[in-house]
């Protein structure tokens, strides 16, 4: 029963996460340059990796931390390919 | 008839998110002018019925398909979830075709809106 | 505990709709990077952590960059408004196709419910998902059920599969006329 | 200097992407390697885990510059991945029918020589799959970046000189 109880706790508190997911989308649809944008899916990028850790607890499945270690190690790969393509060509892409 | 209706909407949630991604990757693939969008509007159409055979596979309460699970447990279905995962990496190469496709095109007529494509083609 | 997935969904319809409606194609497609995010949260608590995964490595990595090399080597359109116009005629017909699939609901089978024929309910007694669930390990010696119908009850299937993914390879580099590694 | 003209002309050298990629790359690849030896057991497997040893690559090349990359790599290499993976891929079902099964009918191995199911599965997910992902992620990736030239044109020309070099 407690244990249960634990389970929910973490589910909603995965649940609050993909809220506050949803509240950082406003910077998305409204970051005024791309940069902005690009900032703020990175920052959902690092919100995932805690979402699918709380649903790794909640549903009790220790496999799905490796799905969060892949977005952990591989995250940063689109910030670096824009900036890099930024540097390169001034400023057009 | 309203509440029936939000309680069908409730159970099958999955099913009613598939087919808005479906419609909006359609219109992306009908009203956007640029050539690239057009290709992101295939993928998210995609995306949606890789949703579907998902939520298909998908069993309330039960554990991911790791086997041999605890007896009497549910296990979420393997075989649409393999066909999704074949899918996807497919998917990826396809796009990829289509974006070589779109740079040959660039290549070409030195555009990517389709209404200036049309143009130039007529104009040959 | 259905309140992820509503949220969740809430979530990739709204990347999915700003996706289609940004007009600079950069942003469309940082955009769209976030919906696969998502995309790849739902799959995960669907209980699909194989395709998640796939989702992860394809989507994080991949598809961004195939689409940003692309748009590097042809153009960007410089764009004053935000977002594009919305295309009425091109909403009606969407919006009509919708409504005919939204019919279809209520003769769905609820998400999670094991009534489905999936399951081997009423006349089918043992469908393949049934005996993979149950066999795969003794017939296999894998535990992951997932690769076991990969590489071995399906493997005709993966191998079309791997050489599709080996010719998509191939008619790229036809298009673009170049030995690359030369 | 037109547009088409290739990155290796503008690569700008970074030290934080180059010191972040020098760090991350070899957990990546560590990462995509055992995703896809331990495919069996956990989840993953060879799709996923040779999507991530090719991202390695183009991680690489993010940071050390596209054609430096791309002439680091050798050509044999790649097609020695992609068709190996195809005929590992085939070699296996054939195998299985020269024994006397069916096309990938791993029940032969089993019969004739006692080693497990297990491993004409791996030798599938290892050997066939895995190489042929990763070996196409390449492809695609430094195919895209290479765009398109038409033939006859002196940025042409000047890239085929380069590549004789070595």
């Amino acid at each position: 029963m407690n244990g249960e109880l634990l389970a929910d706790v973490f589910l909603g508190a995965a649940a609050l996460f993909v809220v506050l997911a949803i509240v950082l989308f406003y910077r998305v649809a409204a970051g005024p340059t791309t940069q902005d944008r690009l900032l703020a899916v990175n920052v959902l990028g690092t919100n995932t990796v805690v979402i699918l850790a709380l649903l790794a607890v909640g549903l009790d499945e220790t496999s799905f931390l490796d799905i969060a270690l892949i977005y952990a190690l591989l995250n940063f790969l689109m910030a670096i390919a824009i900036s890099k393509f930024t540097v390169e060509r001034g400023g057009v892409l | 008839m309203i509440e029936s209706g939000l309680e069908i909407l409730a159970s099958r949630y999955a099913y009613a998110l598939m087919f808005v991604l479906m419609g909006i990757g359609l219109y992306m693939v009908i009203a956007n002018e640029n050539l690239v969008k057009k290709l992101i509007g295939v993928n998210l159409f995609q995306t949606a019925i890789f949703l579907f055979f998902i939520a298909v596979a998908y069993v309330e309460g039960g554990s991911a398909p790791i086997v041999p699970a605890e007896s009497g447990e549910a296990v979420a279905s393997p075989l649409p979830q393999v066909i999704v995962l074949t899918a996807i990496v497919v998917g990826i190469a396809l796009t990829a075709v289509g974006l070589a496709l779109v740079v040959r095109i660039y290549a070409e007529y030195g555009t990517l809106r389709e209404d200036t494509l049309r143009e130039v083609r007529a104009d040959e | 505990m259905s309140a992820i997935a509503y949220s969740l969904a809430v979530f990739v319809l709204l990347s999915a709709v700003a996706t289609a409606l940004f007009r600079d194609v950069l942003s469309a497609i940082v955009v769209f990077a976030a919906y696969s995010l998502g995309m790849a949260i739902l799959y995960t608590y669907l209980l699909a952590p194989d395709v998640a995964m796939t989702e992860a490595a394809i989507g994080a990595g991949v598809t961004t960059i195939l689409l940003l090399l692309t748009i590097a080597r042809t153009t960007r359109p410089s764009a004053e408004e935000v977002f594009e116009r919305v295309d009425v005629p091109a909403v009606v017909v969407v919006g009509a196709f919708v409504l005919v699939l939204a019919t279809l609901l209520p003769d769905m089978y609820a998400v999670g419910t094991q009534d489905a024929p999936i399951w081997g309910q009423g006349v089918l007694s043992e469908t393949p998902t049934v005996h993979y669930v149950q066999e795969a390990y003794a017939e296999t010696h894998a535990h992951n059920a997932v690769s076991a119908v990969l590489a071995s009850y399906r493997g005709f299937d993966t191998f079309g599969e791997a050489v599709v993914v080996f010719a998509a390879g191939i008619a790229v580099l036809l298009v673009l006329k170049r030995e690359v590694f030369a | 200097m037109s547009d088409a003209d290739s990155y290796g002309d503008t690569y700008t050298e970074s030290q934080v992407i180059m010191t972040a990629v020098k760090i991350i790359a070899p957990f990546t690849m560590t990462y995509g390697l055992f995703l896809t030896f331990h495919g069996t057991d956990t989840p993953g497997g060879s799709f996923q885990g040779g999507t991530i040893v090719g991202v390695t690559v183009l991680m690489l090349a993010f940071a050390f510059g596209i054609e430096s990359t791309r002439r680091w790599i050798r050509q044999s290499m790649i097609v020695g991945l992609v068709t190996g993976g195809v005929v590992i891929f085939a070699g296996t079902g054939v195998a299985t029918m020269a024994l006397g099964g069916g096309f990938l009918e791993y029940e032969a191995f089993v019969d004739r020589f006692g080693i497990s199911h297990y491993w004409g599965m791996e030798a599938v997910e290892v050997g066939g799959v895995a190489l042929i992902v990763s070996g196409i992620i390449v492809t695609l990736f430094f195919a895209t970046a290479a765009g398109f030239t038409p033939v006859g044109d002196d940025a042409d020309h000047h890239e085929m000189g380069v590549g004789n070099d070595d």
